[in-house]
């Protein structure tokens, strides 16, 4: 299993210990990524505001660098590149207009996109590639007895549900499950973290975070776990803002590639735990596969 | 005393042939079947802080209200969640309408001044087009400071903390052929001018 | 080529404008006066109708001035006024059959732009009709006996109404029913809009009358499987489900059911939307029709997945005694009927509510469809009338959410036209019931129909709250202090222009209308059209809304399209009376468009038998040649394009006719 | 047979070819010709360059009606029949179906491209469906060019007669496969 490995801008920054997780995690399971050479900005969400087409030429770059570069799977960590990437293939192939923009522009630069490329989320590599079976094989340390709210937020599985359903989105419910922790119900798990809001406008920004903190909490989760590096962002860094505003909600927000890392066995270090700014302190403790098998 | 504002639109108002314009984009040619049932409002997390309700806007923009539409809170408010866009029940993809009236309130230089969005918008493609990549707290910081500079400061907390886990780095991320963004974009805005 | 005999040909043309139908697109004189100059074409006029009397008139008078021979109309489709101008040109003593029609409404006018494109195209389209029509021969039309009996498929209010009405005109009528009592949904709803006059104590009497009339052969638990034949000679095959209930012996007395071995009913009841429980041997409902009890073999101890195991001790057959109604025995039963003409009344099925899984049907317990709804507030119903949620609260606060599974491009795109009215009636009824606080949450209020209108006033008058707004989603999770533990529906208010929360104890969806499942697989069985929605396909939208594009089989309610009762009865009178039309008459006429074996030139390779559906091909050992027998041929013309010698010809279709008309649209 | 796009595809604007091309058509009267009758009646727009022949059925279109279209100056040749199991008489699609095969191949050998001769299931309901064909069939055929067939014959004509000629011996019969079928006697007005 070899896949292109596209960061994005996010998982440099903010979003560091995702990217931290993520990488021994597939290495564990033996899915090579290949870090595609020089990637672009994906032209998220906020360069979309400003011109579309120029927001689909930065994106098509990287598709087209991964065709040349072996012309393996894209896989997208972030959803906002999740979502750009395919949006831009979705375009390429709808529009004929976008299609003869984004040629023109890639052979400014030497590069053509042929429009075929699959772009992945390792959500989906994970249930679709890999199989629950193998990641279960891997288990050391099942995550029992931990109360998970699975949250997707919104950009994995709107507009383009790929690999998953819109309305009740199941995946990771069903793999954080195979690392052996519990899922509560959580009607919260496709709603908006209020995106870059939270920096642009705080009271509506903050709401939305508080939202989901709060209902977590209502529900006993004892934490969320998360698929993007900007949902981690605003429901774990903007902790100080909600409390002043509404009081504590202090549920901590994890990556699942994180709670995948613990379950593993994994050496924490390698996790990128310690940059949370609401810790994540529980811990599994170490049991043979077969007796958390029969204790369950 | 209170204040009062004619609300009475007059079709002086319009600016006709706006409507027709939008809704010719790729993408937003849906919007001719909107029939004003809300749910895109329904859904809406931010629907609650907009000056008019996303229904309103499609609305507006039909009925070739051009000043309103690039006006508003609304379009700037979109956190892009495409809640509307799956579930309005005539496959308009409000989403990508939004995004085309923002960008045509960035060209058309209409919006709130000092306000935060379009500064946020302009900052990232700048940079984009500088580096290739964002540095993200590169692009906060410049922000604050562009729209109100005690915010930054109102945030310190928020710094403390991403200093402290580490993630606060101000290292610029480049690109190695960041020329060749530059390119690319001037390639793309080629054909506009044509 | 067959030299056509009549001598010297004499072809009146006439073009209609059809006010500005056509000539707005087609110009009219123009294409009058180029087929004037045209070989054989003796005069050429353009009128404003040729359909209106004066139009059919004139071409009778051109006939006797003119001594016109053939007679050629531009105007419409020929299946909308075919008939009409043959009548015109009988009626000016010429046989109907030296007529030929040109389509430059549908096919032309309508469909194109261009002004000149649309003139050149309607010449063509003539030159080929005057062509062909001098190849024209007198013909006979063939006359077919009707079967007197009549096969009406669905006993809901659509098809008890058309049998009422056909037997009580003396008719024999075979209603087939697919569930064990007739009644439909009409039978489950309460009462009903906007009379709010109780459903069952006008529609039992029917039910009852029919069960009784001694014109009608009510079959219930019965399916059609097999349709033969044609108009006023189909052959149906009816399968009989076994009920394990000589219906002949059983007296409806229900004391099998009191002593079933299972003391308390268990089993989830059909009739009440799974909301009741019955028992393994029951009665759909108190009033059914036919008053026969059932066995369901899927959970009644002397079976076993359905295989009888003899297992039970048969209290019920004690029960029964000397009755011996009870036939554990009993197998399915193929039956064959023959029946003249058809009516297919199969009804509707509701939206699916887990299809908007954001409404949370079948989520959260106290989500219900329109249909739980109208069972619950019902007397006879689960609770007795009681409006007890699932969780067993009473509602304080109920929303109402219309258009579930309706004007929805990811579900169903129609309006379901009922619900806006049932919505209404059921907000009344909960309303009575609960004193609730009670929302609607429409897009548009939809009330056409006779007093509909005043029904919305009285609602708007008892206040009920109308939102305009279609609902986002229903959730559980709480904003506020007032919302814990309630259902909480996010909508615009959309007239008010803000978003709104609102906190109820029950949601009511009002699902849609939509074809039946098995919708396509009853169409492909009698032969006729669906839409592309999925309903039946009417012959003419305006002008023939019951008759379908097979001749004797008619449409009779929601399975032709969203319907209430009232235009579902209407429509089902209707129906009735277009079977009654061909019984009466007691024969059809059928195009003579039948083929027939020049007998001179068949070589007797029998490779037509073969192709004939109809098997109205035979060989014919004494003279070795192929011979079709008319009365069975329908005219499809497919071994006449088959046979290698060219040896079999079809009358209307003839081989001439065909190449005139494509040397006709194709020469200039 | 039939594509289905997601996406609208625009009629071919005929402006821009200089010439249209003679499309005859054979539609059963059950399906598609009520298909067509529908488009009309739902004012449909589509390319004016189809000529429709009403049959009871597809099952009647004999290959000599296909090849003496296009050996009559048809550019195109359009046969509209019920969806598979929904023939008005059973089963004349199929038979219809089978006798297609067949003549594609021969077309083949006649060096006529395939694409001139299409074949297309349209039910009573699908009136967009007639549109669509049309245009994409007008598009098609105009991208293929004049098939011009007549206009070959004149010329075959011409070189029999000179060839006749030179053999200076009166040619009894000329060749010409389809000669068109005499006219009944007519009188004009």
């Amino acid at each position: 299993m070899k896949y292109s490995y596209f960061p994005g801008c996010s998982l440099k920054g903010l979003g560091r210990a995702y990217e931290e997780s993520l990488l021994p995690v597939m290495k564990h399971l033996g899915v090579e990524l290949q870090e595609l050479d020089d990637w672009n900005c994906c032209g998220a969400t906020a360069y979309m505001a400003v011109d579309e087409a120029k927001a689909c030429v930065l994106a098509a770059r990287n598709l087209a660098l991964a065709e040349k570069q072996g012309n393996r799977p894209i896989m997208a960590p972030c959803a906002a590149c999740y979502l750009v990437l395919n949006k831009t293939k979705h375009y390429f192939h709808d529009y004929p207009a976008m299609k003869e923009t984004i040629d023109r522009a890639l052979g400014a630069v030497g590069l053509r996109y042929s429009g075929d490329t699959p772009v992945r989320h390792p959500l989906d590599v994970l249930i679709n590639d890999v199989g629950l079976e193998a990641i279960k094989q891997k288990v050391r340390k099942p995550l029992k007895g931990l109360k998970i709210a699975t949250y997707y937020g919104c950009q994995l599985v709107r507009p383009y549900a790929t690999f998953d359903d819109q309305y009740n989105p199941i995946t990771m419910d069903r793999l954080v499950e195979t690392l052996g922790a519990t899922v509560v119900r959580y009607p919260l798990k496709t709603k908006c973290c209020g995106g870059s809001l939270t920096g642009t406008v705080p009271e509506a920004g903050i709401r939305l975070v508080y939202i989901l903190l709060n209902e977590a909490r209502k529900r006993g989760a004892d934490c969320l776990a998360t698929v993007c590096p900007l949902c981690q962002f605003n429901l774990d860094a903007y902790h100080a803002q909600v409390t002043a505003e509404y009081g504590p909600v202090l549920v901590p927000t994890v990556y699942f590639t994180q709670l995948m890392g613990l379950a593993f066995g994994l050496p924490e270090r390698e996790l990128g735990l310690n940059r949370a700014a609401i810790p994540f302190k529980w811990r599994p403790t170490e049991a043979p596969p077969v007796k958390a098998a029969a204790a369950a | 005393m209170m204040k009062i504002q004619r609300t009475i639109k007059y079709d002086a108002d319009r600016v006709k042939g706006f409507g027709r314009e939008v809704m010719s984009v790729p993408g937003c040619e849906q919007l001719q079947s909107c029939i004003q049932c809300g749910t895109c409002s329904g859904v809406c997390p931010l629907s609650i802080y907009m000056d008019y309700t996303p229904r309103q806007v499609m609305a507006l923009t039909r009925g070739d209200f051009k000043n309103e539409v690039l006006r508003s809170h609304t379009i700037w408010l979109c956190a892009s969640c495409y809640a509307c866009t799956v579930e309005c029940p005539r496959e308009i993809r409000i989403t990508d309408i939004m995004y085309e009236l923002k960008q045509r309130a960035i060209h058309a230089g209409i919006y709130p001044k000092r306000f935060p969005i379009p500064v946020l918008a302009r900052e990232f493609s700048e940079m984009v087009k500088k580096h290739g990549r964002i540095t993200e707290m590169l692009l906060v910081m410049k922000l604050f400071l562009k729209t109100n500079p005690f915010a930054a400061m109102g945030n310190w907390r928020l710094g403390i903390d991403l200093l402290k886990t580490g993630r606060f780095s101000l290292a610029t991320e480049k690109i190695k052929q960041h020329g060749d963004i530059a390119r690319m974009l001037d390639a793309t805005d080629a054909k506009k001018e044509s | 080529m067959k030299q056509q005999a009549n001598g010297e040909i004499r072809i009146g043309f006439y073009i209609c404008h059809c006010g500005h139908n056509i000539a707005a697109m087609v110009d009219c004189p123009e294409v009058a006066k180029y087929v004037e100059k045209l070989p054989g074409v003796a005069l050429s006029r353009d009128y404003k109708y040729m359909c209106s009397d004066p139009g059919q008139e004139l071409i009778q008078k051109d006939i006797r001035e003119f001594k016109l021979n053939r007679v050629v109309v531009a105007s419409c489709s020929p299946l909308l006024h075919e008939h009409t101008f043959r009548s015109a040109v009988e009626a000016g003593g010429l046989n109907p059959f030296f007529f030929h029609m040109v389509n430059i409404r549908e096919h032309d006018s309508w469909v194109h732009t261009d002004r000149k494109e649309a003139t050149d195209k309607a010449k063509a389209l003539a030159r080929a009709a005057v062509e062909r029509v001098a190849y024209h021969q007198a013909l006979e039309v063939k006359k077919v006996p009707i079967h007197p009996d009549v096969l009406v498929v669905g006993g809901g209010i659509a098809g008890i109404h058309a049998a009422m009405t056909l037997a009580n005109a003396g008719k024999k009528v075979f209603l087939v029913e697919r569930e064990p009592s007739i009644g439909g949904h009409m039978a489950k709803f309460d009462k009903t809009f906007p009379t709010l006059d109780c459903a069952a104590c006008i529609l039992t009497p029917k039910m009852s009358e029919v069960g009784a009339h001694k014109n009608i052969t009510l079959w219930s638990y019965s399916e059609v499987t097999k349709v033969d034949g044609y108009v006023g000679n189909f052959t149906v095959t009816v399968k009989r489900k076994p009920r394990y209930i000589n219906e002949d012996l059983c007296t409806g007395c229900q004391e099998c059911i009191s002593n079933c071995v299972y003391k308390e009913p268990k089993f989830l009841d059909e009739f009440n939307e799974g909301l009741g429980k019955r028992k393994p041997v029951y009665i759909p409902f108190p009033q059914a029709t036919p008053q026969v009890v059932l066995i369901d073999p899927e959970v009644c101890l002397n079976f076993k997945h359905g295989v009888l195991i003899d297992k039970c001790k048969k209290t019920c057959v004690e029960a029964c005694g000397e009755k011996k109604a009870i036939d554990f025995k009993q197998t399915e039963e193929i039956k064959e009927i023959k029946v003249g003409t058809i009516i297919v009344a199969t009804g509707f099925q509701t939206f699916d509510a887990k299809r908007v899984p954001q409404y949370g049907y079948g989520i959260y317990p106290n989500v219900y469809t329109s249909l739980e709804v109208e069972r619950l507030v019902n007397a006879s119903g689960p609770t007795g009338g009681d409006v007890l949620l699932r969780d067993g609260r009473h509602p304080k606060a109920i929303g109402i959410i219309h258009c579930v599974g309706s004007r929805d491009k990811k579900t169903n795109r129609w309006c379901s036209r009922v619900c806006c009215m049932y919505s209404l009636k059921l907000a009344h009824l909960l309303k009575e019931h609960t004193d609730a606080e009670i929302f609607n949450f429409y897009i548009d209020m939809r009330t056409p129909g006779k007093s509909y209108e005043e029904f919305y006033d009285k609602l708007l008058e008892e206040g009920v709250q109308f939102i305009r707004g279609r609902v986002g989603e229903v959730t559980d999770w709480a904003m506020t202090p007032e919302e814990e533990g309630k259902l909480v529906l996010r909508v615009e208010d959309t007239l008010a222009g803000f978003v709104r929360r609102i906190p109820v104890d029950m949601v009511v969806l009002a699902t849609g209308l939509e074809p039946q499942a098995d919708a396509q697989a009853v169409r492909r069985m009698f032969n006729i059209s669906c839409g592309s929605e999925g309903f039946f396909l009417e012959r003419h939208p305006k002008l023939a809304p019951v008759s379908t594009f097979t001749d004797g089989i008619y449409l009779a309610g929601a399975c032709q399209g969203p319907r209430d009762i009232p235009d579902t009865v209407a429509q089902a009178g209707a129906a009735a009376a277009e079977a009654l039309v061909l019984i009466d008459r007691g024969y059809i006429e059928q195009e003579p468009n039948t083929a027939y074996v020049l007998e001179e030139e068949c070589s007797g390779c029998k490779s037509c038998i073969p192709l004939c559906p109809y098997t109205a091909i035979t060989f014919d050992e004494a003279k070795e040649k192929a011979t079709i027998n008319e009365a069975l041929c329908k005219g499809c013309g497919t071994c006449v394009a088959s046979c290698p010698s060219g040896s079999i010809a079809q009358r209307l279709f003839e081989d001439d006719e065909i190449f005139s008309e494509i040397h006709g649209v194709l020469v200039s | 047979m039939s594509s289905t796009t997601t996406k609208p595809t625009s009629p071919p604007a005929p402006a821009v070819v200089p010439w249209q091309p003679r499309i005859v058509a054979f539609f059963c009267n059950w399906c598609t010709y009520t298909a067509a009758d529908l488009a009309g009646v739902s004012r449909l727009k589509y390319a004016s360059n189809i000529r429709v022949i009403r049959l009871m059925c597809s099952g009647r279109v004999d290959p000599q009606f296909i090849l003496d279209a296009l050996a009559r100056g048809a550019d195109g040749v359009l046969i509209g029949g019920c969806h598979p199991g929904d023939c008005h008489y059973a089963e004349g699609n199929y038979k219809m179906l089978r006798r297609f095969q067949m003549l594609k191949r021969m077309l083949n050998d006649l060096g006529i491209e395939e694409q001139r001769v299409r074949l297309e299931w349209i039910s009573a309901a699908e009136g967009e469906k007639v549109k669509r064909v049309v245009n994409e069939m007008v598009g098609q055929v105009q991208k293929l060019g004049r098939l011009g067939i007549p206009q070959k014959f004149e010329e075959w004509d011409k070189e029999m007669e000179h060839f006749a000629a030179q053999v200076a011996e009166k040619a009894a019969t000329s060749p010409c496969a389809c000669a068109a079928p005499e006219q009944p006697a007519l009188a004009t007005a």
